[in-house]
């Protein structure tokens, strides 16, 4: 008798992939492939990711995979859009798959021009913070507080200072036709919105958290609790932005703020005034979008 | 200008000789003063440099009579083409060089080239052009401009027709 | 069909004879009517591809190597700076060997910014794994852009080629053309089919990350790609010259070099007007002789090894420098015949950079300093001409 | 094992499954299931990073060849059915 599950029970990716245990970028790839299946081409530029597939001739993926250079995700979906179209090859749905970094950093122009060209094809960023795959060094994306190699605490509290790009309103700007944040934690939602993300022509952008139990320092059976944390929390509420219009899809349990942070090494060294100055900012934002969604933009 | 290095060249080609027509190589911007070369030749143009002793020289703005030396390099047998206005005396150039006039900003006005302050004389002036050297024929320059000219190419025609008939020798 | 048209043109007509499906570039000074003219054929449906306004030229390489990935022919074109801007790209478009077709419309880097002549942003690039080709004529232009998709598609070969334009001087500058017929075109150049291609269906990760127990493997077959392009060069330019009738030199253009007591090495637009000066030194009773480097890289080794017995004096043209060392094509020369029995004085010229007109009177004065030269050896084996400042007069 | 430059294709192509990668050699702890308990609900294999938990009848098996021991499994099961032990302890 088959099983009833909540997402498709069909994988496209292989076990065997060398991520780290608990990666939460393996659980990002593993319920897009479910929802897109198997006439799908992913793009991966320089990431996790693009070790993640294992040493040639490894390869975790049961769709054709383009390594691509690091800036040019965008582009590369541009080309492979192109091809499949001159070919007249229909049904395909192209995928960039780009961390943070490659995403909000060195690929901003490539996904800004993919954009503006109303490429059709879905580009998601995998979000887990920082350059992990260089050993978590502080990114674009690196939220406010947290530590990494290169925003080092120290003794003069030299944690990151700036405030993470919001690269959905990026993409906002953009008039893109679909864009949402989907959550490990929350798989049913997470397919629903890649699917109709699937649906739609022309650019679509998918905003997925991604925990990384190494540079978040936290324990790996936590990263889907950490993802669930940070919708409750507010800290990465989920919503798309369907045709200019924002819908909020889950509007979590609106924890402190603290018992987002509290789980991860990464945030160890704020004292509570500084926590407090994030729950305002965390606060505000999600006022901002209420007003977004109520307003209808 | 760069146009009219093209007419000239491609109404040279018509009439079967090699070709190499060339802008001064430059950022171009319109109505920055430019310069533009052409070889017509029997035999294939293999020279890539540029034009340091011309047989011709043609003009199409008079203003740059008072600053730019249009004569240096010019052969001793040299003919020069100045968009000139009509009825005003060519001054201060050395009479060992042949001088022809046509009024061509007139004429491409006339014919609504371009706007009334400023018309357009490149194809106007190659009429003129093929007045003063008898290796280009009229023919094969309105062959070209019809091919040329991006709007108006009758009047294009038009003007060219009329500066060839007008093109005069200019005593000094 | 003859046709008067510039370099630019004739790069264009190139692609679109080729048949090529996804054309993605970024407009730069002085490249920009090469991609306006094919913007203008595939909106007419006179050629039956797919245009990407790319937002800059690492882009433009990026979506080409996508796009030939998955199985499409690709063309792009750019100069100078969007050149030196794809360097990761261009060296990503070997490795993958990808056999993409590029015109550089060669144009010297800033600074001094300046949009003329010079062959630095193209030398700058030879180590990409790129066939290199430079073009003395418009025609040449638009045959080897034909020539080089036959060139590269190859199984043995499967290498990105680059076609190279001087800046202006063929880009901007309208000569007669011959355009083939279409299906003349078609018989000689087949649709791009190659063994491997990114499709659905085939669960396949291309360009995927290889150990130090493996990576040497696979330059080392790119090393072989190169080395088969050197005699597929020779082979399809016979091919072309049997249904196009005209062929433009191979590696080496050899001009009148036979019994040439001193041979000038020029690459590019230059090489045209030399042949010029050594018809007519030739005519005053000088035995001068030019060879043209058509192909940079794969460079003509061998053709320069065999040219090294037969003249005394070997002057090298370079119209870029590598700063620290000297002109890349002099060294290049010189290690090529390093391992000859008879070895010729060789003195490299560094002239023309920025744009600087190179004009017949200089060839001719490079020419007569080489005739001494080559007799008494060279004192300064690196000579600028014509720089404002140093003793010797050039024009 | 290097292979001679020519068996390989002009450029890396992958297209052998990664499970060709014995990732569960990585592991340090191990899921241990207890049947009696488990309620079939699929938690556990939904949120596998690895896809390493396959469901036979609802149940999970845990492919100990990949099974990295991250302990997801054991976190989010609701009925606390599973439990990781130290490889090498019952």
């Amino acid at each position: 008798m088959m099983t009833k599950t909540t997402i498709p029970v069909e994988e496209f990716t292989f076990p065997g992939s060398t991520g780290c245990p608990g990666c939460g970028a393996n659980l990002v790839m593993r319920y897009m492939l479910k929802a897109l299946g198997e006439r799908t081409i992913v793009t991966i530029p320089a990431c996790c990711w693009a070790v993640m597939p294992g040493y040639w001739p490894s390869n975790c993926l049961k769709v054709p995979l383009l390594y691509c250079a690091f800036e040019a995700t965008g582009a590369a979906i541009s080309g492979l859009r192109a091809a499949l179209d001159v070919k007249g090859v229909e049904d395909v749905t192209v995928v960039g798959f780009a961390g943070d970094g490659g995403t909000v950093d060195i690929g901003l122009q490539a996904l800004s021009g993919a954009a503006e060209r109303r490429t059709d094809a879905i580009y998601v960023m995998y979000d887990n913070e920082a350059y992990m795959n260089t050993g978590i060094q502080r990114s674009g994306s690196t939220p406010w507080g947290a530590w990494t190699t290169t925003t080092p605490v120290g003794t003069s509290h030299g944690f990151k200072h700036e405030s993470k790009k919001d690269i959905m309103a990026i993409m906002q700007a953009h008039k893109i036709p679909y864009a949402a944040t989907v959550s490990p934690a929350f798989p049913e939602d997470f397919v629903k919105k890649i699917e109709k993300a699937k649906r739609t022509k022309g650019f679509k952008f998918i905003h997925a958290l991604s925990p990384c139990p190494p540079g978040w320092r936290t324990n790996p059976s936590l990263s889907v609790e950490v993802a669930r944390l940070a919708v409750d929390a507010r800290v990465f509420p989920l919503y798309e932005i369907d045709e200019g219009k924002v819908h909020i899809t889950r509007k979590g349990k609106g924890l402190p703020i603290v018992d987002y942070l509290k789980v991860q090494g990464r945030f160890q060294h704020l004292t509570e005034p500084e926590i407090d100055s994030m729950q305002k900012i965390v606060d505000d934002n999600w006022i901002m979008l209420l007003l977004k969604e109520s307003s209808g933009t | 200008m760069v146009i009219a290095s093209e007419v000239l060249a491609k109404a040279a080609f018509k009439m079967g000789f090699e070709v190499s027509a060339f802008p001064f190589f430059g950022v171009e911007r319109r109505g920055a003063p430019v310069t533009a070369y052409a070889r017509i030749d029997d035999k294939p143009i293999r020279i890539k440099s540029s034009i340091y002793e011309p047989d011709y020289v043609v003009v199409l703005d008079n203003s740059l009579l008072r600053g730019v030396d249009i004569l240096e390099g010019l052969k001793p047998e040299g003919r020069v083409l100045i968009n000139y206005p009509e009825g005003k005396k060519l001054e201060n150039l050395p009479p060992r060089f042949k001088y022809f006039v046509i009024d061509a900003t007139s004429i491409a006005a006339s014919h609504g080239i371009g706007s009334q302050t400023a018309p357009i004389v490149n194809t106007a002036i190659m009429g003129g052009f093929a007045r003063m050297c008898d290796t280009v024929s009229l023919e094969t320059i309105l062959d070209s401009i019809r091919e040329e000219a991006p709007v108006k190419e009758e009047e294009n025609v038009a003007a060219a027709k009329e500066a060839y008939q007008r093109t005069v020798e200019a005593t000094i | 069909m003859r046709m008067v048209m510039t370099g630019n043109y004739a790069s264009a007509y190139g692609a679109k004879l080729a048949r090529a499906e996804v054309i993605a570039a970024y407009p730069i000074t002085p490249q920009t009517s090469i991609v306006e003219k094919l913007a203008e054929f595939v909106s007419s449906g006179e050629l039956k591809a797919k245009f990407i306004p790319v937002e800059g030229e690492h882009s433009a390489m990026a979506a080409c190597i996508a796009a030939q990935t998955a199985g499409a022919r690709t063309y792009t074109a750019t100069s100078s700076q969007g050149l030196t801007l794809m360097h990761e790209v261009l060296m990503w478009a070997s490795g993958a060997r990808l056999p993409i077709v590029m015109t550089n419309v060669s144009r010297a880097m800033a600074p001094p910014w300046n949009v003329w002549v010079d062959h630095m942003d193209t030398v700058a690039q030879r180590d990409t794994g790129w066939l290199q080709f430079f073009c003395r004529s418009n025609q040449e232009v638009l045959d080897t852009i034909i020539m080089a998709y036959k060139i590269c598609e190859t199984s043995g070969v499967m290498l990105p080629a680059m076609i190279v334009e001087d800046a202006f001087i063929l880009s901007h500058t309208s000569e007669p053309v011959d355009v083939p017929e279409q299906a003349l075109v078609d018989s000689f150049l087949p649709a791009y089919s190659p063994e491997l291609k990114l499709e659905v269906g085939k669960p396949m990760g291309f360009g995927s990350l290889v150990k130090p127990d493996q990576y040497m493997e696979f330059r080392y077959k790119a090393m072989l790609g190169m080395k088969e392009a050197r005699e597929r060069i020779l082979r399809v330019e016979q091919e072309f010259k049997h249904i196009f009738g005209r062929a433009h030199g191979g590696l080496l253009d050899l001009y009148k070099c036979a019994d040439a007591d001193v041979v000038m090495v020029a690459a590019g637009s230059v090489a045209a007007t030399a042949m010029d000066v050594v018809d007519a030194m030739r005519e005053k009773g000088m035995r001068v002789g030019l060879a043209r480097i058509r192909a940079f890289r794969p460079f003509p080794h061998e053709e320069f090894r065999s040219l090294a017995g037969k003249t005394e004096g070997i002057a090298v043209l370079d119209r870029s420098f590598t700063f620290g060392a000297a002109g890349a094509m002099f060294t290049e020369v010189k290690s090529s015949i390093y391992s000859c029995q008879k070895r010729p004085v060789v003195k490299n010229y560094i002239a023309g950079l920025g744009g600087r007109d190179i004009t017949p009177k200089i060839l001719e004065k490079i020419f007569e300093d080489m005739l001494v030269v080559s007799k008494r050896g060279a004192e300064d084996e690196v000579e600028w001409v014509d720089v404002a400042g140093l003793p010797r007069r050039w024009r | 094992m290097t292979k001679s430059y020519e068996e390989i294709t002009l450029t890396p192509i992958s297209d052998t499954p990664s499970t060709m990668n014995i990732t569960g050699l990585w592991r340090v702890v191990k899921p241990v299931v207890d049947k009696e308990k488990c309620k079939k609900c699929t938690i556990c294999w939904k949120f596998c990073p690895d896809a390493a938990i396959t469901l036979v009848d609802g149940e999970p098996i845990v492919d100990l060849r990949y099974c990295k021991g991250c302990g997801i499994c054991a976190f989010e099961c609701p009925s606390k059915c599973i439990i990781m032990v130290k490889e090498g302890e019952q």
